[in-house]
Parts: C-alpha cells; structure tokens; sequence
C-alpha cells in the first residue's frame, strides 16, 4: 500500500507543508480521504491574550487552531511528551519565596511530586504551587512577577521515575 | 484617578464598559471564562485574563480570581456591568478591603436595596408611596392573614431576596392564601436560600415604571427622567422605551423627585434605577425596588438625553462631583430598545445558541447597536441569550418605532433563531401603538 | 487501484495546484467525490432580483454562483445551447403591437433575423425588438406589461437555418 | 402622495435613502449597474432594477434607463442622491416631462447655482457677501487684467462650469497672470467642454464653512446651522464637523441668515447647502457656491439637529409645508464625521477596492455608521471609494473626538487597506484638536 515507507511523523509533516488539514485512510477495500486548506482562523492581534495551551495532564499534539491562537511565545519546545503544570488560579507567579531567596526551581533540575515549582500571590495571601509528577524541569513558561491566568501553562516537565 | 478598570463582566455590557473607558483614555482589562476567550470584549479590551472555566459559579462569579486579576493586572477599579456580582455587597466589600474602587454604590447602599422588605420599609419611612401590604417579612400564616384583612384581595406574595419572577404567587381569595404562603415560602427557599417573603395588594395590569438616578459622593442626586418597560416576559423585560407615553409632564416630575428622594434616603452614590408600580387606572404609582447598578435598559435615557451614564458612573467612583444639575436635563425626543435574544419566538422562546455565519447590522440615523457578537461568532451555551440591543431615537414616538422598524428589518443574521420576529409584531400592534399597554402585554396578546 | 504509481506529495501538490479542497475515494466500487474551492458562496435570499442570466450570445453553461443567484425562474430550458435575445434597454414589455393585436412570436414559431419579437416601451417611446439569429422560439421568458431590466433574457431562440 | 421612490444612485447614499423611505413607510426601487448587483442598497430595497454595464455612462448617468425604470416601475418620485444625476437640470426637467416628481429643487435653481459665476453675480446682487473679483464671466487676458487691478494678488482663476479643482489656477504676481488664464481655461473645456472662467481674490488658509438649508414650496427657508468642511485633500472632503469650532454664536446666527437669504433668492424648494470661504484672521465670509442636493456630510448636521434631512427632501418634494420653524431648530452637541475610503493612506491614497473578508463596525452611544457595504462584499472598482461614513456625537466637541477614535479603532476591516489610520492620526493632530485648522491642513501637515 501508499503508506507502506512512511511513519507518522513524515506524513504530518507532509500535510502541514502541503496546508492539508483532514485525511482520513481505510485499508480493507482502499477509502481515502483528504481535505486541504483551513477555515480562515482569526487571528487576535489586538489585544495579547495569553492562551492556556494544555491542561494539566499528558497532552497531546495541539490541533493546528490552537497554534494559531498562541502569542508569541518564548517556547520552542512542543508539549507533545511533556507534561505541562497550570495555573490552577489567577494571580502574580514567583519563582522564589522572596526577593532574596534562590528560585524554587531551575530548568534542567529534577523533581517530584510535591516540590514547591513557584508561588501564585492572589488577594495578597501565597499559594504554593506543586509538581504532580516526577520529572525534569524542560521549561519555565511564565515571568517573575507577572501576571498569570486560570489555566496557564507555568512549567513543562519531562516526566521520568 | 482611576487609570486602569478591570471589567468583571461579560457580553454587551462589558463592551459597552471598554467603549466609555477608552473615551475617557482608562485603560481596560477585562476578565473572561474559558468559554469567552473568542468574545467581542476580548478582542477590544487592553487586556484580557482568564478567569476560570465556563460555569459562571467559578468565573464570573469566583471573586477570587476576578480581585486577584484585578491586582495582579494594576487594575484601580473594578466594573461589575450587571448581574454576576454587580448586586453583591460582600463582593464590593472585598474590593474596597483591597483597596479597589468599586464602580457603584457603597456596599450599605447595596445591602439595604437589596432586602427587598426592608427597602420597603424603608422607603416608607421616607415618604415614598410604597404598595400597601404587610409591615417587612410575614412570618408565619397567622401574620398573612392578618395583612390581608388591611390590604383586601388580590394580593401577591414575593420572596424578600427575590428577583426574577421565583418565590412570588398571586392569590385572588382567602381560601388559597395558606396554601400559596407555604409554596411560595419553600420556593423562596430553594431559589434564593432564604425563605422570608412579604406581602402586597396585588395591582392586576400596571405599567413597570422606572427612574434613572445619578448620585454622587457629595449629596448631589439628579434623575434623568423615566423609562417604562412593561413589555416584559415572565418578569423579564423584552423592549423599554423613554419617555413614557402614558406619564405626563407633571407626574413625570412627581416620579423623579421621588425617585431623588429615594436615592437620597440611602445615599446613593452611583447610577441606579428606582423602580415604580404604575395603576394606570387611578394613576397611581408606588415604590417596587431600587435597582443598585447599571441596567439593561440603561441606554434610552442616554439617547434622550446625552448624557452617558457609564462615564458618570466611573467619575462618580473616582470621587467626582456631578458637573450636571437637574435643569439642565433636558429630554430630546423619543427612544426604544429591543433587546434581541438568540431564542426561538415560535418555540417558547427556547435559547438557540450557535454559531453567527453571516451579520449585517442595521446603520443610519437614530440607530445605535450595543452588542458582544460579530460575524463569525460562536454563542456560548453557557450564559444568558441576548445577541444585541437595538435602540433607536426619534424625534416623536412615532418616528423612534418608524426608526425601529427599519431596524428590525435591516437586521440580518444566519446561523442562530433570534426574537427579532417576535419584536417586529409588537411594533405593528395596536395596543403597542397606543402606548397604554401594561406588563401583561405579552400572555394578552403575543401568546 | 488508480493511486497504484501515485505518491501522496504528488496528489498533495496536485490538490494544490487546482485548489481541491477535498477529495474522496472509495476502491471497491470505484467511488469518487472531490471538492474545490474554498469560499462560501453568499446567497441573496432578502430581495427578488432579476438576474439578467446571459448577454446576447451565444451562451455556454452558467457558473454554479450565477445559477445561484437565479431568481425562482418560469424557466425549465437551460441556457446552453440556446441563443438568448436581451434586453437592450430598461423599460416595459410587450408582446404585441397594442392590446388587441396578436403577439409577434409564439413559442415554437419560425423566426429569422430582423423579425421583431417585442416591444419594450420606454420613456412612451415603443422599442421593437428584433431577432439576431435565425431559429425556432423555444421560450419566452418575461411577462407581458412587466418590467424588464437592461440585459434580461427575452427570448431563448434554438438557432438553425 | 409620494407611494414609491426610485433610487437613481447608488453606495452608502442609496442605502441611505431607502432607510428614509422605510421609515415613512414609501416603497422603493433602487437601479443598479451590472458592477453592483451585490450591493447592500440592491439587498435592502423592495426593488431593484438593473440600468445597464458597470461604467457610470452606461448605467447611473444613462437617463432613458433611468427614467424608463422609473415609469415601468411605477415610481411617482426619483431621488438622485449626490453625484450623477443629482445637479443636472436637464434630468430634473426630463423627471417633470414624464410626471415623475423629482426629489430636489426646481430645474432653475439647479441652474443658476450650477453656473458658479453667475450664482456669484445673483449673490452679490442679493446682498450676500461674495470675494472680491470679476463682474461675472471672464472671457480674455485685457478683462483679466482689469479684474486684478482692483482685487489685487494673489488671485484664483476658475472655470465656471467646474468643481473638484479642475480648471483652477492660483496666481501670485502680474507676469503669471496670461499665462495661468490660458491654461485654466483650456483645463475647463477640456473638462467641462466649458472654456469660460472667472477670477476672485485668493485667501490662502481659509476655512471651509457651509450653511445646510430646507427650503419649501410655500416660501420657507429655515438652515440647520453651519458645517466645518475644512479637512480636505485635493478639495475633496475628508472630515467634517458641526458647528464650527471656530464660529462664534453671533457670526453663526449671521451666517446662518445671510444662506436663507441666499436660498429664497433662487426660491430654494429643497435640502441644500450654501458654501462660504471663511478668513478667519479678518472674520470674513464670502460666498463659494450652492450646492443644490444632499450633501455627504448631512449627518453631522442630523445629529446635533436630530432632523431626519432625507426625510424632509420627500415631504418637501411631495408638496408638504415645512413643519419647523428656525426657532425650533436647536443645536445639541457636537457631530464629526470621517469618510472612511477603500484608499491606501500610506501610498498617497491609491484607491484599494477588493473584498471585505471580515467587517466589524462600531456601535455604543454616539456611533452612526452610513455605509454600503457588509462583511463578503467585493468593492467594485468603477465607482467612488468610499467605504463608510462613521459619525461620531457628544455633548461637547472633546467628547466627540474621544467618541471617534474610539469608533476608529473598534472599526475592524479585513481584506482592503483603508484610510482609518489617517483619521485617527487627524484625531489626534494638535492642530485639529484646537479647531483652528484652515483648508490646508492635509498639505501642511500630513503630507
């Protein structure tokens, strides 16, 4: 059959230089599918809403919509095999206990379920936010100090133990 | 000085906030649900922060998150629009504990005209006609009774923490009265979780008159005359318009100085809305409730008057002293207002929320749309159903329906079932027309 | 099978190229479905207007969006192989030279060029339409005393001769 | 009784007209080109009846189409809107010739205001300050010579037929003087097939003032005050505003009554507009010309009047006495308007037709939008460029511009470059914010 040399990962790769957004494929009597190009996706550029990319749990390949909907961001790292931590409320993120103290974590370390990541100041009372896996540290998705939403994605974690 | 609102709101009114925001040079962030992340208001706020997933319960009604937004954006005030949290003295106390401005009246202002018995009582005391009925709460079968016995039937039974049409039973004889106390009791209950209700002599067809109010941190209140919106649907309002065309120059200046002195009795120090039961028969009207935030139906007295009352409300909070006296209030012509639900009108009106595919609003003169939708649009299913709000100002009651006909026509929008059909009968019916009709316009006539 | 010497880059350039939006197949019974294009087409539902539906010429098969546009028509004969005679002017149309005289043409009637078919009054001037083709008269597509717009099929003439 | 209006224009003028009828519940019927076929005006009209191929002298200036749709229709009254047909007597008497009541003035109004040194001859002897310059028709470089001698440099040659700036030539000294005559009217017949000119004294930074007018046909002339016309570029409009923020309340009322004047000395039977040049360092006016249509900026006067102006063209072209005395006609704040056109700003305003792929207007308080086109329209490319005309009021001129560029950033367009973002670069010019900008604004200081 036409598939028989490609893995996954070509064919995607293939259908999104080729801008094909559906392709559906049945073996036993040969049904293809394909459907190229996309509905014309607003694009906010108004106003910098800063999208949840993932909930907290495995995440899988985001589907080409919500690409489309993400800021500019500092990511290159795909969430795809990572898991990623939330913000679970919404206020200001730190990476340390204080302005003196040492970040709770840094990317590259190792952690497990129940190390502190940051801390998440909302109405002035500190919300200590935990790693719910074990893993490594891949990314820091959000700035000391700044604002974060509900949902936002505020660590990726490369899970392992 | 207020230099950035955070808008706890959704929909039109959080539009319409951002609009008098920007023209004031105040920044505006605006927080939503996971469900609103595509709204207008997101698009055209400064900010937007996420709040919570779609169940208003934990986000627009999670105070948490919304005053936690508003300090971690820098924002100075927060706008509450109305409904969520617009009503909610503990919220408006907590902002004032974080040293936010909240963009209303004072918390004690809220706390009174929100128990509607003691609002009564109250206004009583003031000198405000209120409806005859028992003295606050009726606590027990014995006390109705005993009520009853002044105010003669028919009387109605309404929920102290009540709103919206839950906890309230009409009872015609005296027989019914035990039976209708206890339901209405339970109901009262369940909907509100507070069982207290009151009593009053029942006016069978009124007019839903109500006063505008601005009053600010000084003493100085005005009002910026009436608006009548007694073509309502299960005690929810459908279409207003101002002025009146059944008040007359002098009780219209009997209403506002009422209304005035209402206000004035709690201090009120924001915009709000005085709330009138008007017996067109023997051209009585008396005290119903005092609404304590911006309403719905808010922009008729802007289209008669100018005056924009967003801009008032937010100066207001800043501690600005009203730069407008009650004789320089001038009413120009005659505005309505269609509110245009995404319900079907041919099927009980049931929400047809989806997605808007294609929307050309009506434009010209004497039009004004307030709306939270754009072509390409998707309706949550979440929240309530209103699509827009069609206003349209003429310079007689006649042109404003001509205007809004017109309106009505020009309104196209595939995709989703709206009440525009449904309004364009009430424009062309007679009692309509006349200008007499009364709160029971729609199970009359329209049913 | 037909993809039997085919790749899918190809058959995805293929698409592009003629901007195939989808494409399905079936083997075992040879089944084939493919879309293109991408905008959906505005339908005018609000106003009756008249289209005019071809120029004086020789027509060939309308676009779908034309035939979309096409007002409920009388007519049942498509254009294509037909000569269509036009309005060359706004103004009203009649079938006979004053209300007791017999109509110029009838359905199925002979007609050969310079025949007068019509009269399209305008501005009390009477305008007599001529044929510009030999041939049989196959329908006659505007109503007598009506309105017709500049460019409105008259006549649907199956040339010969 | 006017029962059926057929539109003889198209665009945001025609949209504009139906809406007016509509509302006086009057059936319309619009022509429309092959170009046009999808336009909003052929969408909203009872009617719609297609005149001829795209190119205007096919189609909207092909008068036996026209006419002939008129009467096959059955319309008993043509509007001509502005452009086209709209100043051409002969057309209006062509409309009388066939009973068809045309909605303007009478044909010798249109006229003698259309010959503009001639309309300048009956000013002058109506008393109506005109500039300085020739007794009418200059017709060679002797009687030039005279002319200047009195008026002194600089000075303007114009041709008598014209408009929009063809045929005018501005000379500073003497030794330009034959040179410049021969070219400005050799320009003027080949664009009017008109070679006569005339020549005023020239004001270089003068304000564009115009009065708006209702005349009827019983001898009453009423104005609605003034516009400021002054943004313009190449003498073609771009923002309007009313009132003037340099007009003081007397000159306003002088004004005012010196434009009547000028209206009942050709017995103006219409909506009209009487232009004046306006010095504002010696705070003189003098008369330019009338223009004897609607004009594209009547909303402005609309909105701070609240007079529905189309509507009184009809009622006036029906006979009707006007119903409104200068007395009752009552400014209430400030009205701008920006004309919003399909041009590329950022290469010297190059046309940009194309499709709107995505269109959200403004709404909210104070927001008009007149306009002709929708979200999926294709501009075509044979007509004016003009997209939308975005109207912006408030109580007080400060609010209005706060309103409008408010409305000019909400004005969301996809699909075509426009000239939003040199409205709201004029919105926020020092210059314009005093209100003293003369009409060489745009070549001073946004060039």
């Amino acid at each position: 059959m036409i598939f028989k040399d490609f893995d996954l990962k070509k064919l995607f790769q293939l259908m999104q230089e080729h801008e094909v957004s559906e392709l559906s494929f049945k073996d036993g009597k040969t049904e293809i599918s394909i459907k190229r190009g996309r509905e014309p996706i607003f694009v906010n550029t108004a106003v910098p809403v800063r999208e949840a990319q993932a909930t907290s749990a495995q995440t899988t390949a985001p589907r080409p919509e919500e690409k489309e909907l993400e800021t500019p961001s500092k990511s290159e790292i795909p969430l795809e095999n990572y898991h990623a931590v939330t913000a679970p409320l919404v206020g200001t993120f730190y990476r340390a206990s204080g302005p003196d103290a040492a970040p709770f974590v840094e990317v590259g370390d190792q952690v497990k379920t129940g190390d502190v990541l940051c801390i998440v100041e909302a109405m002035k009372s500190m919300n200590e936010i935990q790693s719910d896996v074990n893993g490594i540290v891949k990314e820091i998705c959000a700035n000391n100090a700044e604002l974060v939403e509900f949902d936002q994605v505020l660590f990726k974690i490369q899970k392992n133990g | 000085m207020i230099s950035k609102i955070l808008i706890a709101n959704r929909g039109e009114i959080a539009v319409r906030i951002i609009r008098a925001a920007k023209e004031m040079g105040i920044k505006t962030a605006v927080v939503y649900s996971k469900a609103d992340k595509e709204s207008l208001a997101v698009k055209l706020a400064d900010q937007a922060i996420c709040i919570g997933p779609a169940p208003s319960a934990e986000s627009y009604l999670f105070y948490q998150n919304i005053l936690s937004a508003a300090l971690s954006s820098k924002a100075d005030a927060i706008h509450p629009g109305y409904g969520f949290l617009a009503e909610n003295s503990h919220f408006s106390d907590a902002c004032r504990a974080m040293k936010i401005i909240f963009i209303g009246p004072k918390s004690n202002a809220i706390r009174r005209m929100g128990d509607k018995a003691m609002a009564k009582e109250l206004m009583r005391n003031s000198g405000v006609p209120v409806i005859p009925g028992s003295d606050g709460i009726v606590d027990s079968f014995n006390s109705a009774c005993e009520t009853v016995e002044k105010t003669g039937f028919p009387i109605i039974i309404k929920a102290s923490a009540g709103g919206g049409g839950k906890g309230m039973r009409i009872v015609d004889e005296k027989k019914e009265l035990e039976r209708a106390f206890n339901y209405a009791a339970t109901e009262a209950q369940q909907a509100f979780g507070d069982s207290r209700v009151y009593i009053e002599k029942y006016i069978g067809s009124p007019k839903h008159i109500e006063v505008q109010i601005l009053g600010d941190k000084h003493g100085n209140v005005v009002h910026l005359f009436e608006r009548d919106c007694s073509i309502q649907r299960r005690h929810q309002k459908l279409i207003e318009e101002a002025p009146s065309p059944s008040i007359d120059k002098d009780t219209r200046k009997k209403l506002g100085e009422i209304a005035v002195k209402a206000a004035q009795s709690v201090e009120y120090d924001s915009a709000g809305t005085v709330e009138f039961l008007y017996n067109v028969d023997t051209n009585e009207f008396f005290f119903m409730e005092m609404n304590t935030r911006i309403q719905v139906e808010h922009p008729v007295s802007e289209m008669i008057t100018g005056i924009d009352l967003i801009k008032y409300q937010i100066r207001i909070a800043n501690g600005e002293e009203l730069d407008i006296k009650q004789k320089h209030i001038e009413q120009r012509g005659h505005a309505l207002e269609c509110r245009i639900n995404a319900e079907n009108p041919e099927k009980d009106f049931h929400p047809n929320p989806g997605k808007i595919t294609q929307l050309r609003v009506p434009g010209g003169p004497g039009i004004r749309i307030d709306s939270g939708v754009y072509s390409g649009y998707t309706i949550p299913p979440y929240y309530d159903s209103m699509v827009a709000k069609l206003i349209a100002w003429g310079t007689n009651r006649k042109e404003a329906i001509d205007r809004m006909k017109r309106g009505l026509d020009e309104f196209h929008i595939e995709g989703i079932k709206t009440t525009i059909p449904f309004h364009k009968e009430v424009m062309k019916h007679k009692e309509f027309l006349s200008g007499q009709y009364t709160t029971d316009f729609i199970s009359k006539y329209m049913s």
